[in-house]
């Protein structure tokens, strides 16, 4: 039995790497300190859904290779294509997407990772008006007001207050810990919230009356000393039971409140006596409360970035923290989905100029949503060949462009039989990065965090670097095999 | 190995002496020697060449979170200067924050060989390594930001100077760093509350000390841990009109520091921190004063931070600077601040002969570089991307050889900047050797680099040569020709490698990656003692925090034993 | 009450941390099936369409229909909102258009929902054959 | 003159910006029919995917005759001339023009027009999405020059606007006029939300109606008419709203005060 500390979990953009993690022959047995997915991933990595052998589709049924002819019949469809889509890079580790750019490059073709369906438009709106942000740790030290808007921590990024925000101790910041377990004892009546979290909401028996949707009064609290939260959704989330403050917003009219807010701050006077559903004498209270604090943060998600606006959903949010900068500091970020989605972008930057979206099939790297984009590609039906690889479109992408998808040849790199995995027809089983496969990932703040490697892959199992690495040597191999022929006679 | 023998050149090594003299240049396995069997080793006909060392860059912003977040934010600064895949090079994009590759290829394009990032966030340094590594053809190092790190300031505090350094000598190691540096001391910690400093004695909020004792515990720091290059100096109020006066206490500061003989402190693009005057409308150069000082002591080296007119990108660690230039432009800002360490910032800039300002910035630039008397003090740098891209080195190097080339850009700028300027009473024009000083071995000798920056036996074999031949013309009147031959060089050597051929890039190399491994007495206690802290201060683990090994693709380990 | 045939609705994709755990377990497991196979409804949006939590729902927009079971939200009201977490489902009726950035519109689909009551709740594989044919 | 017809249905896109009258100035059939485009990641010669004819007609410079809404960047950069497509175009035609006519007699790609700076553009059909605006990241919009679409136009059109018109005959989608800062645009018909967001000058009519307006603009007055252009003036009553407030702006809407009945108990109090 070996107890490995420290260890960093690929699932979500925090990038916990404080993860304890037990392995007894060669399997995890134990997993401290992670959230409910850490668990889910440390346990579910070896079960049934695992792909064990390298399978292709062949007279409409996959069935299994060597490794030598998925990697072979992988690199010709991507050499003989003529514009085929590079998607995923999301989880897995920067050593992997490093060789991913050069495949790309190499077969000329569209280079997406993830951040097209999540934070992409984030990228977009910073391209527009840049981003002031920091480190998570700068935050945990001085931030006095905490805002999520539109994303839900509670759900999909469980240990984020903990750990860097509302919850933590900081140099000049104290957690907020005890006085939101007092708030909750004061909450009595109702079952007790804590023990209510380790339940799955949709199954627990609630008494609670739908609030209507008349708009609560900034409470006092929004001025107090010390840390304050504020949540600003669409619906109450678990996130939103632990705030000072919920704000709900009428679905797609967040645009509209940031943009009065940005008008409020610049002392402007509004004709509207509401706006998306919050009235405008609310909003003058959570305006002082921002200007007020002394070090402020949003915390933003998918409700922004995949609502009416998106990308421009972002820009409005960080131009009203550059407007709330002439009156504090204010900082903003991205709360990041896949583990490593960041590092594809940062990987893709640095090698092309471009964080995703990158189209090579002119020699060079070229960039411009929605027509770069995979998903655009895909839903105009432009490809002739996808490879996917540490994702899963089939699973999230929209019906009509995994329609187009499939009707061409798919070559799918993944652990699991995944969603695309079952639609493809190259499957190549790879080793899961960060449990069985060591390298780079970097945080939703951009920090670069060690995986490690905390027990062997299967026996022939294949590490995604190791596998594009193949791929790009036989692509070379087939191209070069082509231009002697082109060029014989 | 191949032996290569660079035959009949005109050679300028200024760190042996040799102004142009006709000789042959050997070179086996990677570094120079006294001479290669002529019959088997490769020969490159020289004759009517001018050969120099490859060129070294001290502070060049060209890999980590800053310059990657700049690439990021600007597409429509890419779009407009792209570079196609070749069966050699990779592809990429250039304008103001080139893409790794593309970095590279455009330094050996110039003859340069060695690259000094010198702004790097601690807790990004494997960031910082995973790009260098893929930076090829040239060798680099780089600095991890210090001056506003909690360590220091916390015990600077307390008057504890050999803690302080053997800290710094564990912060070196655990980023692969190679040198100490220090942007807007106290600024960066205050800006964590959107606050500033604004004068060498203001105090820091939240630690009672002052960026005075900041610059001067840390150049004390630096001699006790025997660093090869001083420290690495932006100094407060940079970029703001009257800040010369601040820098003029800075240098003066810095006189009491303990000294060997060399400089205690480079003071980092020097142009941004040499304005007079009190607000823009009646900003001046500084030049004059500034150069006074430096004339009159030795304690300083610095490099230009020259102003190149076109669209570029600025990037700092000084974020309040970078907010000021927001609040100036109202441009897309981004703003980093990195926990216990450090800030940062980027704003797209346009500089541009018709404003006033930039036009004088420019000037304040090869003012400082031309009236400095001393070579080995000036540094030829553009603080890429700050003032301008290191592409438009061959311009600068125009501009510092050629009065004329000087002169015909003068006559388009601003009027209010023509009739400010010092140059047109500034005669001088460097002569080759005096460029090869400015632009390779001033700045290698002032890194500490013994390999580098010369042509003497056992250096690196990092060589440039361009087509020029001295004896025939005279660059001062023929900068054009000049400019184009500094741009394309005939060849670019790296290690022995032929790797640029008549301004193409023929071959692929990875450069190394030097970093100072700095031995000090209890070296275990600062390691338990960090590893107690570490979740105090940071939010990610402490064995988490180290660039690995691993991180680097072909290091060069540089011992220094520290006397703490 | 009136009772109601068919609401018109906001459909809303996201997260859910079911969802993330399902997904971490593999696509094909019973955990994500459960996680994703569902549709979260305002109570009193359910009360006009006469059913509980459980009730199989169709919700169709112009990309297409998918069965779900339907489960009340419980922690706020959320008139004329449904909440589907992301997985195939949810592809089949997103509307997909990226208004040239990329990105669908995961979030604000116009749908409709109603009861059905007699049809099932297709497993990921049946789904995944019906719409894709694979 | 040059007609050229494309000999298939093209699935890849197509980058071909020498579809340019300046570019095909002087040139032989042959030699227009060598020029490089890429198709896909494969580089061709234009004769290799469109077929090429020359006629006597002096004019337009160039016809096409068929389906190339896979064909970017056709007459990108073009100053003199006329191009005609008789079918719907690919994206950023027309793109940082700078004189000369295009007419399109189908619909219209992405980015048409993006940052033009003078000349004419005809849109026959729809245009999609970033009419007239500037690439990622940049905010040079459109400088001058004119627009005409006939039917509706998409998202984000006329964005970081700076001078010349837009006339739009149909509908416009979402932020339309965004960050604008000078030029006019109208639309006949109905504009959607976030209509003129970030506008710091210039003006929008919107003579139809709209979904939904922008807190952050102030009503100023009504007014009998805006005009348009030299040669067109707009009736009204029109609305005059002034913002956008969150930019400091001093942009104008003009909004049909017929077709707008639900503004009037929200905003006429304050007149």
């Amino acid at each position: 039995m070996s107890v490995i500390n420290a260890v960093t979990c690929p699932i979500c953009g925090c990038l916990c790497d404080d993860i304890e993690v037990t392995v007894v022959n060669n399997e995890v047995v134990k997993v401290k300190n992670g959230c409910a997915v850490c668990e889910a991933k440390y346990m579910g990595y070896k079960s049934e859904h695992r792909i064990r052998q390298p399978l292709v589709r062949k007279e409409g049924k996959l069935v299994p290779v060597s490794m030598d002819e998925a990697i072979h019949k992988a690199a010709e469809i991507l050499a003989n294509a003529n514009y085929p889509v590079l998607y995923g890079w999301s989880s897995t580790n920067c050593e992997a997407q490093r060789v991913g750019v050069e495949l790309a490059e190499e077969v000329g073709g569209v280079l997406d990772n993830t951040a097209v369906v999540c934070h992409g438009p984030s990228l977009m709106g910073t391209q527009e008006v840049g981003i002031p942000t920091s480190t998570l740790g700068q935050i945990r030290h001085r931030a006095d007001l905490i805002i999520y808007w539109g994303c839900d921590p509670w759900s999909a990024h469980p240990r984020h207050l903990e750990r860097y925000t509302t919850f933590t101790e900081g140099r000049f910041e104290d957690s907020e810990w005890k006085s939101y377990i007092n708030k909750v004892k004061a909450v009595a009546g109702k079952k007790k919230l804590l023990s209510a979290q380790r339940v799955e909401p949709h199954k627990k028996p609630h008494e609670t009356v739908a609030e209507s949707l008349i708009f609560n009064k900034p409470p006092e609290t929004l001025q107090k000393e010390g840390r304050k939260l504020i949540v600003v959704d669409v619906r109450k989330s678990m996130t939103a039971e632990m705030a000072d403050y919920f704000i709900q917003v009428q679905p797609g009219k967040d645009y509209e409140l940031m943009q009065a807010i940005r008008a409020l701050i610049k002392d402007e006077e509004l004709d509207v006596e509401q706006v998306a559903g919050v009235p405008v004498d609310y909003l003058r209270e959570v305006v002082d409360a921002l200007i007020s604090c002394k070090f402020g943060v949003i915390f933003f998600g998918m409700g922004l970035t995949q609502s009416a606006g998106k990308f421009r959903n972002i820009e409005v949010a960080i131009s009203l923290i550059r407007d709330l900068n002439s009156r504090t500091k204010f900082l903003i970020m991205p709360m990041r989905g896949h583990f490593n989605v960041s590092g594809a972008n940062i990987v893709s930057a640095w090698q092309t100029g471009y964080a995703f979206g990158v189209d090579f099939s002119l020699g060079y790297p070229r960039y411009n949503p929605g027509e770069t984009t995979s998903m655009d590609v895909l839903l105009r039906g432009e490809s002739d060949a996808t490879l996917v690889i540490a994702a899963d479109p089939g699973a999230t992408f929209p019906k009509k462009a995994i329609q187009h998808m499939v009707k061409h040849p798919l070559i799918v790199i993944d652990p699991h039989l995944n969603a695309t995995a079952m639609l493809g027809d190259v499957v190549i089983p790879s080793a899961f990065v960060g449990i069985e496969v060591s390298g780079t990932a970097y945080r939703m703040d951009n920090v670069p965090l060690p995986l490690k490697k905390v027990v062997e892959p299967p026996e022939g199992i294949l590490t995604d670097e190791e596998i594009l690495k193949k791929i790009l040597e036989e692509v070379r191999i087939i191209k070069s095999k082509r231009d002697e022929k082109t060029e014989a006679p | 190995m191949t032996e290569i023998l660079i035959k009949n050149g005109f050679v300028f090594d200024p760190l042996n002496k040799i102004n142009g003299e006709k000789m042959d240049i050997a070179i086996k396995n990677g570094k120079i020697v006294e001479s290669v069997n002529e019959q088997k080793a490769k020969k490159i006909d020289a004759a009517g060449l001018t050969v120099m060392p490859g060129g070294v860059d001290i502070h060049t912003h060209i890999a980590g979170g800053e310059v990657n977040t700049g690439r990021m934010i600007r597409p429509e600064d890419h779009v407009k200067d792209v570079v196609s895949k070749t069966s050699i090079t990779r592809s990429g994009t250039g304008y103001s924050i080139p893409s790794t590759f593309v970095t590279g290829y455009r330094y050996a394009k110039m003859g340069y060989t060695t690259v000094m990032n010198p702004s790097m966030a601690p807790l990004g340094a494997k960031h910082t390594h995973e790009e260098l590594n893929d930076i090829p053809l040239l060798d680099k190092a780089t600095f991890p930001l210090l001056g506003d790190w909690w360590f220091v300031l916390e015990h600077l505090q307390r008057g504890d100077l050999e803690g302080c350094a053997r800290h710094v000598a564990w912060m070196l190691e655990t980023t692969k760093g190679y040198a100490i540096k220090i942007v807007n001391p106290g600024g960066l910690e205050s800006w964590g509350f959107g606050r500033n400093v604004h004068s060498i004695d203001d105090t820091v909020p939240n630690f009672d000390i002052t960026p005075r004792d900041i610059m001067c515990g840390l150049a004390k720091v630096n001699k006790m841990l025997n660093l090869p290059h001083s420290i690495h100096l932006h100094t407060n109020n940079l970029g703001i009109p009257g800040n010369y006066v601040t820098t003029l206490e800075t240098m003066k500061a810095l006189e009491n520091v303990p000294t060997d003989g060399r400089p205690t402190c480079h003071i980092t693009h020097l142009q941004f921190s040499s304005f007079a005057g009190d607000n823009w409308g009646n900003m001046k150069s500084a030049a004059e004063e500034i150069s006074k000082y430096i004339n009159n002591h030795n304690h300083i080296t610095f490099d230009m931070g020259q102003i190149v007119f076109t669209d570029t990108t600025t990037m700092t660690a000084d974020g309040p600077f970078e907010f000021t230039l927001y609040q100036l432009s109202g441009h897309k800002w981004v703003n980093t601040d990195v926990e216990t360490e450090t800030s940062g910032g980027i704003i797209p800039m346009h500089y541009k002969r018709t404003s006033a300002v930039n036009a004088l910035q420019w000037s304040i630039g090869l003012e400082l570089a031309l009236l400095v008397e001393d070579p080995w003090k000036v540094f030829m740098t553009t603080d890429h991307p700050n003032a301008g891209p290191f592409f438009a080195y061959p311009k600068i190097m125009a501009w510092l050889i050629s009065k004329k080339a000087r002169m015909a850009t003068l006559a388009k700028c601003h009027k209010k900047a023509q009739k400010r300027s010092l140059l047109p009473s500034v005669k001088r024009e460097l002569s080759l050797y005096e460029l090869a000083i400015v632009t390779r071995a001033g700045q290698a000798k002032a890194l500490g680099l013994k390999n580098k920056g010369h042509l003497g036996v056992g250096a690196d074999a990092d060589i440039a040569i361009y087509d020029i031949n001295p004896e025939k013309i005279d660059v001062a009147k023929k900068y054009k020709t000049a400019r184009k031959a500094f741009g394309n060089a005939a060849y670019t050597i790296k290690d022995g490698k032929i790797v640029v051929k008549d301004g193409e890039v023929v071959q692929h190399t990875d450069g190394k990656t030097m970093w100072l491994d700095v031995k000090t007495a209890e070296q275990l206690k600062v390691d338990e003692e960090m590893k107690l802290k570490f979740k105090k201060y940071w939010t990610v683990e402490y064995e988490n925090y180290p660039v690995y090994d691993h991180y680097v693709k072909v290091p060069e380990i540089i011992s220094v034993k520290a006397s703490v | 009450m009136m009772m109601q045939q068919k609401l018109r609705v906001t459909l809303i994709t996201g997260r859910t941390i079911e969802q993330g755990v399902g997904k971490e377990y593999g696509k094909s497991s019973p955990e994500y099936y459960e996680a994703c196979s569902m549709v979260y409804m305002d109570a009193e949006d359910m009360k006009k369409l006469g059913i509980k939590t459980g009730a199989h729902v169709l919700v169709r927009t112009p990309q297409g229909s998918v069965v779900l079971r339907a489960v009340k939200y419980p922690r706020s009201a959320t008139p004329g909102l449904i909440y589907i977490p992301y997985g195939p489902w949810a592809n089949v009726v997103v509307d997909d258009s990226t208004t040239s950035i990329g990105m669908p519109t995961f979030k604000g689909t116009p749908a409709e929902v109603e009861a059905a009551p007699d049809q099932p709740v297709l497993s990921i594989e049946e789904l995944l054959k019906k719409e894709f044919g694979r | 003159m040059i007609v050229l017809t494309p000999l298939k249905k093209f699935q890849f896109p197509i980058h071909a910006e020498c579809i340019n009258p300046d570019v095909f100035q002087g040139k032989s059939v042959e030699e227009i029919a060598s020029l490089q485009v890429w198709e896909g990641n494969r580089q061709k010669k234009l004769g290799d995917i469109f077929k090429i004819e020359a006629t006597t007609h002096e004019t337009p410079n160039i016809t096409i005759n068929g389906d190339v809404s896979e064909v970017r960047r056709i007459g990108q950069g073009m100053k003199n001339g006329e191009i005609v497509i008789n079918g719907d175009a690919g994206m950023h035609t027309g793109e940082k023009m700078a004189g000369g006519k295009i007419t399109i007699n189908g619909n219209a790609g992405g980015w048409t027009g993006s940052s033009m700076k003078k000349g004419l553009i005809e849109i026959h059909g729809n245009a999609s999405d970033y009419l007239a605006s500037p690439y990622r990241g940049s905010t040079e919009g459109m400088r001058g020059g004119k627009i005409v679409v006939d039917g509706n136009v998409g998202s984000d059109s006329g964005s970081h606007l700076r001078g010349g018109l837009i006339k739009i005959k149909g509908s416009a989608g979402p932020f339309l006029g965004f960050h604008m800062s000078d030029g006019t645009i109208h639309v006949e018909k109905n504009a959607a939300s976030r209509l003129g967001a970030n506008m710091t000058g210039g003006k929008i009519v919107v003579s139809g109606s709209v979904d939904e307006l922008m807190p952050t603009f102030t009503i100023d007055s009504i007014k009998p008419k805006v005009k348009i252009d030299d040669t067109e003036t707009a009736q009204g009553p029109f609305y005059v709203f002034l913002g956008d407030l969150a930019e400091k702006g001093n942009g104008k809407l003009f909004i049909s005060k017929a077709n707008n009945a639900q503004l009037g108990p929200i905003y006429e109090k304050y007149l």
